[in-house]
Parts: structure tokens; C-alpha cells; sequence
């Protein structure tokens, strides 16, 4: 059975894949992407470092993986001193390569913390991205200290009481030279970040923001569309800190006096449906006061 | 075959496991084996610390503390009031005092006044009197079993400068000036 | 070519095999509605839409998996998802 | 025979392995200060700010990024060194067995120290022996001289590509780190044709491997087959090593394990680690009395010298003297060698001493050894008093 047309089938591929398909992935799962879209930027010159998370599982087993890049796993809290190691041990080879981890935010914002917040402090040359589906998903959804206020998880099952993490804010007052935030809806931001991330020495830190169809209960189809709401909504805002210097960046640069309400994002996830009125005004709440805050830094 | 246990009592800070070290480094020097064992419980500035040292021309196996020394070396006579420096000290072992008015306490009793040298060669450092090059010198006397020179070159080499040449004239000061009672 | 007696994977198409095998429904491209603006190889999460010359696209059946996000994102409403009759 | 050469010096134990690691030339060392370690780290960090030693010294956030941090460099082509003790060796235990797991040639110096609660800081082996199933060589050092000789041959043997495992060189908290004690050391020259640079790197850009992925239940069982093969091998690579340094260094350098008057012995201790050198004494002493006593001293404890079988002929009891202990079992080498002495109708008897730095002399040696020349069985003694 085809669909296909001759002319097409016909016809030669003209981009490279940087991260292959057919790998482990939850359809709809936007990490392949993430590290396709990553490593069109970085190049072939990088190591991966990839601590236990779902990416463990992407990456493949010893019969093949899809980075087309080496790979190095990684304990759950070791990975930025791993990374530490390769990238000292690439400075004293002199060679013109990078050093990528690549973690969950359960790695990133609760096990691996001392970690990163040591390799932060220690500027050590690396950029670190968490990709943030804002709970153990490997494991199969359970909350971590990034998963948002209000949010079902099979640990917080009448919705988390406490508020999310605001990693990219503490990682900002470890006073490294590149913060960004980044969404998979806006894969032209952040590419643009990750660009700007390479070309920078000393520990950079990325943070990405990516739907979970299972972990928040949602149609696969609209991993996209939620993450472009969490952007619109203000939930999510894009911006980036180079050295020190806090600036707005794509559509967020526009949403300082007015944005969706979070509403909007929270009704098409299941994770979010047993939210009264009252817990929906909290949460609309914090973001607005978040947004204040955020004015504050962009004067 | 010669063996020598020793046993150095001093205040933190008096610079006793050093005095145990440099001695051990004269024994190697010229051959012979050492061990210098500090107290092992972390050392406060002020509070009664213990070193101590195993001397022989022979491989030494034994790694424990000192029980039944032939000599021990008292750096600060208040240690008297606090604890007793003499257990465990050998019948037929010797003692060394750091005082100019001694008094008989062994059959064997050295003393030096180690408080007077470092006065006369200005060794102090905030506040402390340096005394451990000079109860070295004194020792290498009593153990007999090292030459003064040894000790004083491995001294010089110890302290930088200046400081090493005093230190060694410290420590033969101290050879030279101890005497048993 | 690194010899190592450890655990040590390669890269490879498929390294979940044929992940086609997982898909419910079928996205397919209506070439005649297509405006090849290319955003569907953008966010397809998994890579398996394929860029061709002449900004043509084709979507690799072996391994996509039907999660719909290409028909979701369509501008032009030109990729539909059809239930997999297998 | 005395002999002094410009290579005889005298150093503390801690320091007597930083030297040692100086002169294998590691590029990245990454050390967390814990006590009694501290002192060797602070030798290293000072080798590096006068520039006699080329390294990153990668300053972590606590033990298990040390590890993390040198398997890391280690799987990217360095040679590289790490050291701990106690607590510290407790909260690198993941990474201990990451390293194992993946046999990256590592080497670890570790000062044996008790285990919290309660506080200790003095020494035994509890620490070292948790981490025996975790596929690292373990070797265990019996004074200053042994540290050093240790820690250069375990490079050779980690890197050597029949084995290709961590090695850990365990040495006793105080007794031998703080200890000032003789010692000879190599030239330079010497130690870099021991241990020549090392070629070792999972990180190639035209061949992008991935490090460490998943493993199927049925490849997995076939690596730790491997690795169970490898700790076999290295056995036969380090006897081969301590020959190899027996000719560099000019002095007697066993392997496995070192035979103390046990060749006629009727009566043998086995010990590892510092108090084999009181043991020894005690032997010394009670062979003055014309009583045929012996000691076997492990210089390996992983793997578990197969040899043990051959120098036991003859012997009828063998007292274990162990400084840690297996809650609900017994001592640990104890046990270990019942298992391997299974049928031999050797008589083995276990006594546990020296937990958390508890005093031990060759008097107590004697004493206990004296008890069983006279007759008196036991299944396992604590010397508390």
C-alpha cells in the first residue's frame, strides 16, 4: 500500500539526520527532536552525556543507538562531573570538541543537583541542557521538584501542593555566563541559543521545556501545540542571561503586559484536570507574579 | 642490633610530630629504618598531644603506638599537672626534660633548657617559643645512634633560609648542652 | 573502530527496530494540498519525515509512529491520519 | 644490609602515594578532602601549583563526582587517579560499581577507616571490604614502602589489556597514612618505562560509540562472564607485574600474597593490610621460642589469591585475624577462606580485632596463637579487651 507518488518516491534526501529515527521513543515525544535539532548546531565534535532518564532508553542498547555522536551514560547524579572529566580531559588534548549533558529535570533539579550546582560554581567548559518533562517519567510518572503546582503524578495523585523549582533563576544567581530557556515550539529560538551556547566558554545552561504525552496525559499529537500555549501562556517564559544580562527572547519579548490565560494550557492535559477555580487562580497567580519579577530584571 | 621507642609529649603546636619526623629523616639518612607516628586523633593548639618514634638499624614491622618506650622526650613541664608523661616508660629507660631546674624523676633523667636556647637564638613564632630543633639536638644525644651533623643538615634543609641555619644551630646547641642529672 | 570488551552500542536507523510496527493511525500527505513549507519535517519528533530536493517531503512509514503531531501542526490541513488496517 | 642510595627517603604514607601517583604521570585526578586522606590530596594539589606534575585537579563537590569526574576523563583517554576513605568510599559506592561495571582503567587510592554510626575516624577495614563484589582489584598495603610500590603497579596492572579493571590500593587510616616510615623510591626515568602512556579511549569522533547503553538480559550476563574471566587473568598479570618491579626496584616484591615463615609453619596467621607487620613480629617472636608459626599476608584481596591452596600444605591451623565483619556471618576473610579451603581439613579460626582503630599488638597475636599451640578451639573470638 502506498500513498506515495512516483515523482517523490523518487526523489533524494537533502538533510542530514543528526539524531535517527526508529529509536525508543513514546510517539509524540519531542527528546529526538530536541537532540536532532542540538546537534545540527553542535556538529559531529560532541559528547553526550546522558544520566539515567528516559533519554537512557532512547539512546538505545549495545545492539545500536541513534546519536550519531559518542555517547557516554551516566549514573543519575554524576553526570555534570563526568562531563567535568571529559571536558578537562578535551582541553588537555587541545581538540575543538564539546561537552553536552543531556538530563531530565529529576536529574537535574533533584538527585543531580549538588552536582550541577558544583560544576556550575567550578564554571567548568559545558553546556548542559535539561530537557524538563517536569516529573520521573523514565519510571513512570512520578513527581519531582519540577513538576508544577496542581500537576497529577502517580505520587501526587490529588495534584502537587508545592510550586515548581525555578531552576534557570538559581542557576542564573550561580552567576555562569549563559542561562537560556528554550521550547520545542520555537525550534528556530532555540537553536539560536544553543549557537550562541557553543560559542561560549565556561558552563552554560540551557533549559527546555518538553511535553510528556503519557506523563501529562495528552493526546500525542499535540506535544507542539502544548508547548507553544506553555510559551503564549506566559507559563513558560523564553529569555536567555549572557553574562548577567537578562533579555526577553521571541514571542515572550512581547507578553509582558499581556499573555493567555494559563487556562488555555492547563485544560488540553489530564494532569491538570482535577483543578478547581480556586487552585487554576493560584497557579495564574504565580505566574503573573513571576512575570512581575521578570520586568523587574529586564529594566 | 639496636632499638629505640620513644615517646614525645608536648603541647599541639610545639611542633612535636615534626621533631619526631626530621629525627626519623637523620635515622634514613644514614641508613638505618625510623617510624614517626603522630597521635592519630587530629592535633588542637594547646591541648597535651603525643608523638611517637621507632628508631633501629633494622626493619621495623611493627606499625602500633609506643606502650613501653625507652625514652620519653617531656616538651612542657605543666604536662606534669595534667597528665602523667612517665606510664608505661621503661624501668631501665630514659627521660628527657625540657627545664632548667631539674629534679631527679628516673633513674635516667636528661633535661636541657630548650625554653633558654630558643630565647638566645630569637626562635618564636607568634608567640611560641620554637623548641623542638633544640630538644632534637638533645635527642640525638641520649639515642646516640645518629650524628649530630646528620640531624643538623637534615634540619637546614627542613626550614628555608635563614630560619634553617638557626634551627640547626639550635639542635646542636641542644646536643651539646643536655645533660643527665 | 574501538575494540573493548564492554557494553558498547553504534549508531544505527532503528535502534527500537522498526518503530513503523507501533503506529494506530497513519498520517498521509495530500500532495496536492501541500505547500512543502516544510514545518511538518521540523516537528515531526521523530525525525521520520524526510526533507527532499526541491522541498518535497515524504514521511518514512518503517519508522514513523503515528503520534499525528505532523497532521496537528499542517497549516494546510493537508496530512490526514487514517486509522492502520493491519 | 644497610645500603643508602639518593633514592632513600623517609615520607608519611599519604605522601608516599602522592609521590608515587606523581610519577605515573596521571593528566586528571579528581579527590574530595576526607580524613585521613586530606594530606595526600593537599601533597597532590601542591605538586600541581609548582608545576612538577602536568594534571587537572578537578576540585568536586564530594565523592561521588570524584569518581564520576575521573571515569569521565579516564573513558576520554586519561590516565587518571582518585583517593578516599570511609564515609567517602560509602557515598562513591555507586559510582564504584558504575566503574567496575564498565572496567575503565581507574585507580583509587583508599585510606582504610572505620564506618559511621558511631563517629570513628580510626582505622579498619570495613570500609574497604564493602566494596569487594564491585568487580575492582583490591590490593592492601602493609607499610609506607608497600603504598608506594602498590599504587605504581596498579596503574600497569588496571591498564593492562588482558585485564582492564579499576584497581583500588587500600592502606590503612593513620597507621600508615600519617606514618613517617623509610622508603625507597624509583627513579622518573624507571616508573615512565613501567607505566608507559596509556592508550586507552572510548571518545572518537569518527567511530561514536555509545558508553555504557543498556544491556539485554542475556548480554548482560555475558559481560559480568567476562569480567569474572578478567579478575581470573589478573591474577597471572599481577604476579607478572611484581616481578617486572622486583626488577626495577632491585628489592624482593611478591605478588598475590607474601609467605612469612610459613613454608614449615604448623600454625599460620592470615592478616591483610598494616597489622601484618605486627603479625610478623609476633611470628618473629614466637619463632624465637622454637614454635613453628607462620603468617600468609593477602597483598590482594579481589581477586582472591587462588595461591592460598598451594602455601597452605602442611599447615594444620590457620588463625584469621579481621578487621571488619559481615553482620550475620562472621569475619570476612575468615569466611573467604573456609570456602577456599573447603575439604582440606585445615582447622580455621576466626578473630575479629582493631574495629575503629582498637588497639592491637603482637602481644595480641601471641596470646591468641599461644591458646590454639595449646589446644584451645574457637569458632570466632573478639578481642575487646
Amino acid at each position: 500500500m502506498t500513498e506515495i507518488p512516483e515523482n517523490i518516491r523518487s526523489k533524494r534526501i537533502v538533510r542530514e539526520q543528526y539524531f535517527f529515527r526508529g529509536n525508543a521513543a513514546c510517539p509524540g515525544c519531542p527528546i529526538p527532536k530536541e537532540l536532532d535539532l542540538m546537534l545540527e548546531i553542535m556538529g559531529k565534535k560532541t559528547v553526550l552525556v546522558v544520566p539515567a532518564s528516559c533519554s537512557t532508553v532512547i539512546m538505545g542498547d549495545i545492539h545500536g543507538s541513534p546519536s550519531t555522536v559518542p555517547v557516554i551514560h551516566s549514573a543519575f547524579a554524576a553526570a555534570p562531573a563526568i562531563a567535568s572529566g571529559v571536558s578537562r580531559q578535551i582541553k588537555l588534548k587541545g581538540e575543538d570538541a564539546k561537552v553536552v549533558v543531556w538530563a531530565g529535570d529529576g536529574a537535574t533539579g533533584d538527585i543531580g543537583f549538588a552536582g550541577l550546582s558544583g560544576a556550575a560554581e567550578r564554571n567548568e567548559d559545558m553546556i548542559y541542557i535539561c530537557y524538563d518533562n517536569e516529573a520521573f517519567m523514565n519510571t513512570g510518572i512520578q513527581r519531582s521538584s519540577l513538576t508544577p503546582y496542581g500537576a497529577w503524578t502517580t505520587t501526587t495523585p490529588a495534584g502537587k501542593r508545592e510550586f515548581k523549582k525555578p531552576l534557570p533563576f538559581i542557576m542564573m544567581q550561580h552567576k555562569i555566563p549563559y542561562v537560556a530557556t528554550a521550547s520545542i515550539a520555537y525550534p528556530f529560538d532555540y537553536q539560536g541559543k544553543v549557537r550562541k551556547a557553543k560559542e561560549i566558554q565556561g558552563f552554560r545552561y540551557l533549559h527546555l521545556l518538553s511535553p510528556c504525552p503519557p506523563g501529562w496525559r495528552f493526546d500525542s499529537s499535540l506535544t507542539i501545540e502544548i508547548a507553544r500555549l506553555a510559551v503564549e501562556t506566559g507559563i513558560w517564559p523564553l529569555f536567555e542571561v549572557l553574562n548577567g544580562k537578562f533579555s526577553l527572547t521571541g514571542i515572550s519579548k512581547t507578553l509582558l503586559e499581556k499573555r493567555k490565560p494559563i487556562e488555555e494550557y492547563l485544560k488540553l492535559q489530564g494532569r491538570f484536570s482535577k483543578l478547581d477555580k480556586k487552585e487554576i487562580e493560584i497557579m495564574q497567580e504565580a505566574v503573573d507574579s513571576m512575570w512581575e519579577d521578570i520586568r523587574k530584571m529586564t529594566n | 642490633m639496636m632499638n629505640w621507642e620513644i615517646v614525645l609529649k608536648g603541647r599541639g603546636g610545639m611542633g612535636i610530630v615534626s621533631a619526631g619526623e626530621l629525627l626519623v629523616k637523620a635515622f634514613v639518612k644514614e641508613g638505618k629504618y625510623g617510624q614517626s607516628i603522630p597521635y592519630f586523633g587530629g592535633e588542637r593548639r594547646g591541648a597535651p598531644v603525643t608523638s611517637y618514634v621507632r628508631l633501629s638499624d633494622e626493619p621495623i614491622y611493627m606499625h602500633r603506638e609506643v606502650y613501653n618506650p625507652d625514652l620519653v622526650a617531656v616538651f612542657d613541664m605543666s604536662l606534669f599537672n595534667v597528665t602523667n608523661p612517665l606510664e608505661g616508660l621503661k624501668e631501665k629507660g630514659s627521660l628527657l626534660l625540657n627545664t632548667k631546674n631539674p629534679r631527679s624523676m628516673w633513674n635516667k633523667t636528661y633535661f636541657l633548657d630548650a625554653n633558654g636556647i630558643a630565647d638566645k637564638l630569637n626562635l618564636s613564632m607568634a608567640g611560641w617559643k620554637l623548641i623542638n630543633t633544640a630538644m632534637l639536638g638533645a635527642i640525638a644525644k641520649v639515642v646516640n645512634m645518629v650524628s649530630v651533623g646528620t640531624v643538623e643538615e637534615i634540619v637546614e634543609q627542613e626550614f628555608e633560609g635563614e630560619l634553617g641555619k638557626i634551627n640547626a644551630e639550635a639542635v646542636r646547641i641542644g646536643y651539646e648542652e643536655v645533660r643527665k642529672i | 573502530m574501538i575494540d573493548y570488551p564492554i557494553p558498547i552500542g553504534r549508531p544505527r536507523v532503528g535502534s527500537a527496530g522498526l518503530t513503523g510496527e507501533w503506529r494506530l493511525t497513519r498520517p498521509v500527505i495530500n500532495y496536492d494540498k501541500c505547500t512543502k513549507c516544510r514545518l511538518c519535517v521540523i516537528y515531526c519528533p521523530e525525525n521520520s519525515i524526510d526533507l527532499l530536493e526541491g522541498f518535497d517531503v515524504r514521511i518514512d512509514y518503517d519508522y514513523c509512529k503515528g503520534c499525528g503531531v505532523c497532521a496537528q501542526i499542517c497549516p494546510q490541513k493537508a496530512i490526514d491520519m487514517v486509522t492502520e488496517v493491519k | 644490609m644497610i645500603s643508602v642510595t639518593r633514592n632513600t627517603v623517609a615520607m608519611e604514607g599519604n605522601h608516599a602515594v602522592a609521590y608515587a601517583v606523581k610519577q605515573t604521570k596521571p593528566q586528571v585526578l579528581s579527590v574530595f578532602p576526607i580524613t585521613p586522606q586530606t594530606t595526600m590530596l593537599e601533597k597532590l594539589a601542591e605538586y600541581i601549583e609548582r608545576g612538577e606534575l602536568k594534571a587537572e585537579l578537578i576540585k568536586v563537590e564530594g565523592e561521588h563526582s570524584a569518581l564520576a569526574a575521573v571515569y569521565g576523563a579516564a573513558i576520554s583517554g586519561s590516565r587518571v587517579f582518585t583517593a578516599t576513605s570511609s564515609q567517602g568510599l560509602l557515598y562513591m559506592g555507586e559510582m564504584i560499581y558504575w566503574v567496575g561495571g564498565e572496567r575503565v582503567p581507574i585507580v583509587s587510592a583508599v585510606a582504610t577507616r572505620a564506618i559511621a554510626e558511631p563517629w570513628s575516624i580510626w582505622d579498619d577495614h570495613q570500609d574497604f571490604f564493602t566494596k569487594r563484589d564491585s568487580s575492582w582489584i583490591m590490593m592492601m598495603a602493609e607499610n609506607v614502602q608497600d603504598a608506594y610500590d602498590m599504587t605504581i603497579q596498579a596503574f600497569k596492572i588496571s591498564e593492562d589489556k588482558k585485564v582492564l579493571l579499576p584497581v583500588m590500593v587500600g592502606f590503612d587510616g593513620f597507621i600508615l597514612t600519617h606514618t613517617m616510615e623509610r622508603l625507597e623510591i624509583l627513579d622518573d626515568e624507571d616508573v615512565e618505562r613501567f607505566v608507559p602512556p596509556r592508550e586507552f579511549n572510548l571518545v572518537d569522533f569518527s567511530d561514536p560509540i555509545n558508553v555504557g547503553p543498556l544491556a539485554q538480559p542475556d548480554d548482560y550476563m555475558k559481560f559480568k562472564r567476562d569480567a569474572m574471566i578478567a579478575m581470573r587473568q589478573s591474577e597471572e598479570v599481577i604476579e607478572r607485574t611484581a616481578h617486572e618491579y622486583a626488577n626495577l626496584s632491585g628489592r624482593d616484591q611478591d605478588g598475590m600474597i607474601e609467605c612469612f615463615n610459613c613454608n614449615d609453619a604448623e600454625y599460620v596467621f592470615l592478616t591483610a593490610g598494616a597489622w601484618s607487620g605486627d603479625a610478623k613480629e609476633a611470628v618473629r617472636r614466637m619463632r624465637k621460642e622454637g614454635k613453628k608459626v607462620g603468617l600468609i599476608k593477602l597483598r590482594v584481596i579481589r581477586p582472591f589469591p587462588e595461591k592460598v591452596r598451594e602455601v597452605v600444605r602442611g599447615v594444620s591451623k590457620i588463625v584469621v585475624f579481621d578487621r571488619e565483619y559481615s553482620f550475620g556471618f562472621g569475619g570476612i576473610l575468615a569466611g573467604e577462606l573456609k570456602s577456599k579451603l573447603y575439604g582440606s581439613g585445615i582447622e580455621i579460626m576466626s578473630v575479629i580485632a582493631g574495629l575503629g582503630g582498637k588497639d592491637v599488638r603482637p602481644t595480641h597475636f601471641q596470646k591468641v596463637m599461644n591458646d590454639v599451640i595449646s589446644g584451645e578451639k574457637f569458632q570466632e573470638r573478639w578481642l575487646n579487651d
